[in-house]
């Protein structure tokens, strides 16, 4: 039973690491600054949501689960809001920087 | 392996934790080129923000595989300042150069 | 065989001397601040390497403390060093003003 | 082996990162760089078994210097690119020298920390042997705030030192002055949300310093974040300058008057006694941690020095 919930928690954190890797690529290959903005919010905050979720079958704990789902939650906001600034920036200052 | 009756070796789950780390490690190094490169300051500081993402994934992952479940309240802080850096970044923005305000709309 | 604190040991010395590098050939005031918490961090890592007592044992608390003090008195210090580099460009401004010159220009920099 | 590797990478990554942030053309770029390696710092100290000074440096590099540093960029004024080409070009001529007796510095330090005989620490023992009369479980608060609590206490003088500094260079006392206009609508709520949250971690690590990782600094400094991140938001602390000023100090007196009262009842300065140290401990550390919260706020804030009259021709604030 945890040997199948050890298997199942590695292959959760390998799909996360794979995005992880997919949002390495589109940072270096994506060719302008709002595309790979769009796609790496996405793969950043999946990967570390199935990482969490493979750490947290892994962990057996319900204390230790609920603080990781706590942390994905809040690196969700950051991620999600911090890019929406971040982006706005550009869409009002085409320039990225005093005129 | 698969439907092992137990748990799997903790020396295995651990090396493979560590693995893990090192793989995401590796993806913050070749990501660096990225801030290196910019080439505006936005695609820095987005680079940045999510290296923070990848930080904390790590920390999560050493709390599991070395056993130190201290590392996961570093990395909640982690999550929760990581906003710090690019709301500087978005309010600060060209402020202040000659007085002038920028974000007034 | 090298241990696990000798790695860490060895990128503090390298840390130390990196930013001591800076300190000392970078014109620019805030990129000497940013090379002295480099230095920093670098002499912080050494207190912890030293204090490092084995990969399942707690790291001897006595350092640890010391850093903890350590960089929260760097950051405090590294903000009054912002304060002196500030007033620096703002009086340089003024006296670029007061010459007639454009205030663009950079405040310190020139080696010439 | 796989740790070993691990960490050999870490390592030769924080070095080149800190090379970079000081060879790096652009002042921008030396920032992030700069904070990418404090969350990497952060991730040392956590392979050295350190904890405690991961939380604060997840606070500190990634946060509260990194700010620091982007908004003393924005202020002052830009050199034009060919006088820096013309400054980059002057050091390069330069730099030989003093890249050997780098080189040389760093090979001899080197030799001695390879050289270092691992040895039992004796302090580690005392800490140990001691820690049950110290009101608390955690070692490394024991250390700061029992066994040596005047290094604590004087480093909150340290922290004093550094905002009469600032507000000295500022040339007022009061933190009143520039404001930013108002945040956009994502920004308020996304400060809403998180003000509460970031106040409840710092509670909850102070109550962690007594069994684990986690106290007063750690706390302190991210109350420090949150009251920058206020700020950013448009948070104004002008009607409540005394406060300020309370804030700041009270760290500080706080150890004193636990001082006083012990030579009083004739003990030794800050001395406690078993049966009430865990008392006098959280009551120093809500104490300090509030301290360490005000000041690193306040320096960030009173950094924004306001325009100076005499400085002719300078556009005024413009208030939102």
């Amino acid at each position: 039973m945890s040997g199948i919930l050890n298997v199942l928690g590695i292959g959760l954190c390998l799909i996360g690491a794979g995005f992880f890797l997919a949002g390495t690529v589109g940072l270096l290959r994506f060719p302008d600054s709002l595309c790979r903005l769009h796609a790496l919010t996405k793969a950043d905050n999946l990967g570390l949501g199935f990482m969490v979720l493979g750490l947290a079958v892994e962990s057996d704990s319900l204390a230790v689960a609920g603080k990781l789902a706590l942390i994905w939650l809040l690196a969700l906001l950051a991620g999600a809001s911090a890019c929406y600034l971040i982006a706005r920036t550009t869409v009002h200052d085409p320039g990225g920087g005093p005129e | 392996m698969v439907g092992a009756p137990q748990h799997l070796p903790p020396l295995l789950m651990e090396t493979f934790h560590l693995w893990l780390a090192l793989f995401l490690l590796l993806n913050v190094v070749v990501g660096m080129t990225r801030i290196i490169r910019g080439p505006a300051a936005m695609d820095r500081m987005m680079a940045a923000q999510l290296f923070g993402t990848t930080g904390v994934a790590i920390l999560l992952v050493l709390a599991e595989g070395v056993g130190a479940p201290a590392l996961r309240n570093v990395a909640m802080v982690f999550a929760l300042l990581a906003v710090l850096a690019s709301v500087a970044f978005v309010r600060l923005h060209g402020l202040a150069r000659g007085g002038e305000r920028r974000d007034e709309r | 065989m090298i241990e696990q604190n000798q790695i860490y040991g060895i990128a503090a010395v390298l840390l130390f001397c990196v930013g001591l590098h800076g300190v000392a050939t970078r014109p620019e005031m805030v990129r000497k601040v940013i090379a002295l918490n480099i230095m920093g961090a670098g002499v912080f890592l050494f207190l912890i390497s030293v204090a490092w007592q084995g990969a399942r044992a707690p790291a001897d608390p006595v350092p640890q403390a010391m850093v903890l003090t350590g960089i929260v008195v760097a950051v405090s210090a590294s903000a009054f060093a912002l304060g002196l580099v500030r007033r620096l460009a703002g009086l340089a401004e003024e006296s670029a003003a007061e010459h007639g010159e454009s205030p663009a220009a950079p405040p310190k920099e020139d080696p010439k | 082996m796989i740790a070993l590797i691990f960490d050999g990478v870490l390592a030769v990554t924080l070095v080149a990162l800190a090379w970079r942030v000081l060879a790096a053309p652009d002042a921008f770029e030396a920032v992030v760089v700069f904070i990418t390696l404090g969350l990497l710092m952060a991730l040392a100290w956590g392979r050295l078994a350190a904890p405690d000074i991961a939380l604060a440096e997840a606070a500190v590099g990634a946060g509260l210097t990194g700010v620091l540093l982007l908004d003393t960029l924005g202020a002052l004024p830009h050199g034009s690119p060919p006088a820096q080409a013309a400054a980059h070009a002057e050091i390069r001529g330069r730099g030989w020298p003093a890249r050997v007796a780098t080189g040389l510095l760093a090979t001899t330090l080197g030799a001695a920390v390879l050289s270092l005989e691992p040895r039992p620490s004796l302090l580690a023992g005392q800490v140990s042997a001691h820690l049950g009369q110290s009101g608390v479980s955690h070692p490394v608060t024991a250390v700061l705030l029992n066994f040596r609590g005047y290094d604590t206490w004087l480093e909150l003088g340290v922290l004093l030192i550094a905002i009469i500094g600032v507000l000295a260079l500022r040339g007022s006392t009061r933190l009143s002055g520039e404001t930013l206009a108002r945040p956009p609508a994502v920004l308020a709520w996304l400060i809403r949300v998180l003000t509460p949250l970031i106040l409840m971690v710092a509670g909850y690590l102070l109550w962690l310093g007594k069994h684990a990782a986690g106290g007063a600094f750690q706390a302190g400094v991210v109350l420090g974040a949150a009251g920058v991140l206020l700020w950013l938001a448009g948070w104004h602390p002008v009607a409540r300058e005394w406060l300020w000023k309370v804030l700041w100090v009270i760290g500080f007196l706080g150890f004193i008057a636990a001082g006083l009262g012990q030579l009083l009842a004739g003990a030794n300065w800050l001395e406690y006694p078993p049966e009430t140290a865990a008392t006098f401990i959280l009551c120093l550390e809500l104490g300090a941690a509030i301290s360490i919260g005000a000041t690193l706020a306040g320096l960030f804030i009173a950094l924004h020095f306001p325009p100076r009259e005499n400085l002719s021709g300078g556009p005024n604030e413009r208030r939102p």
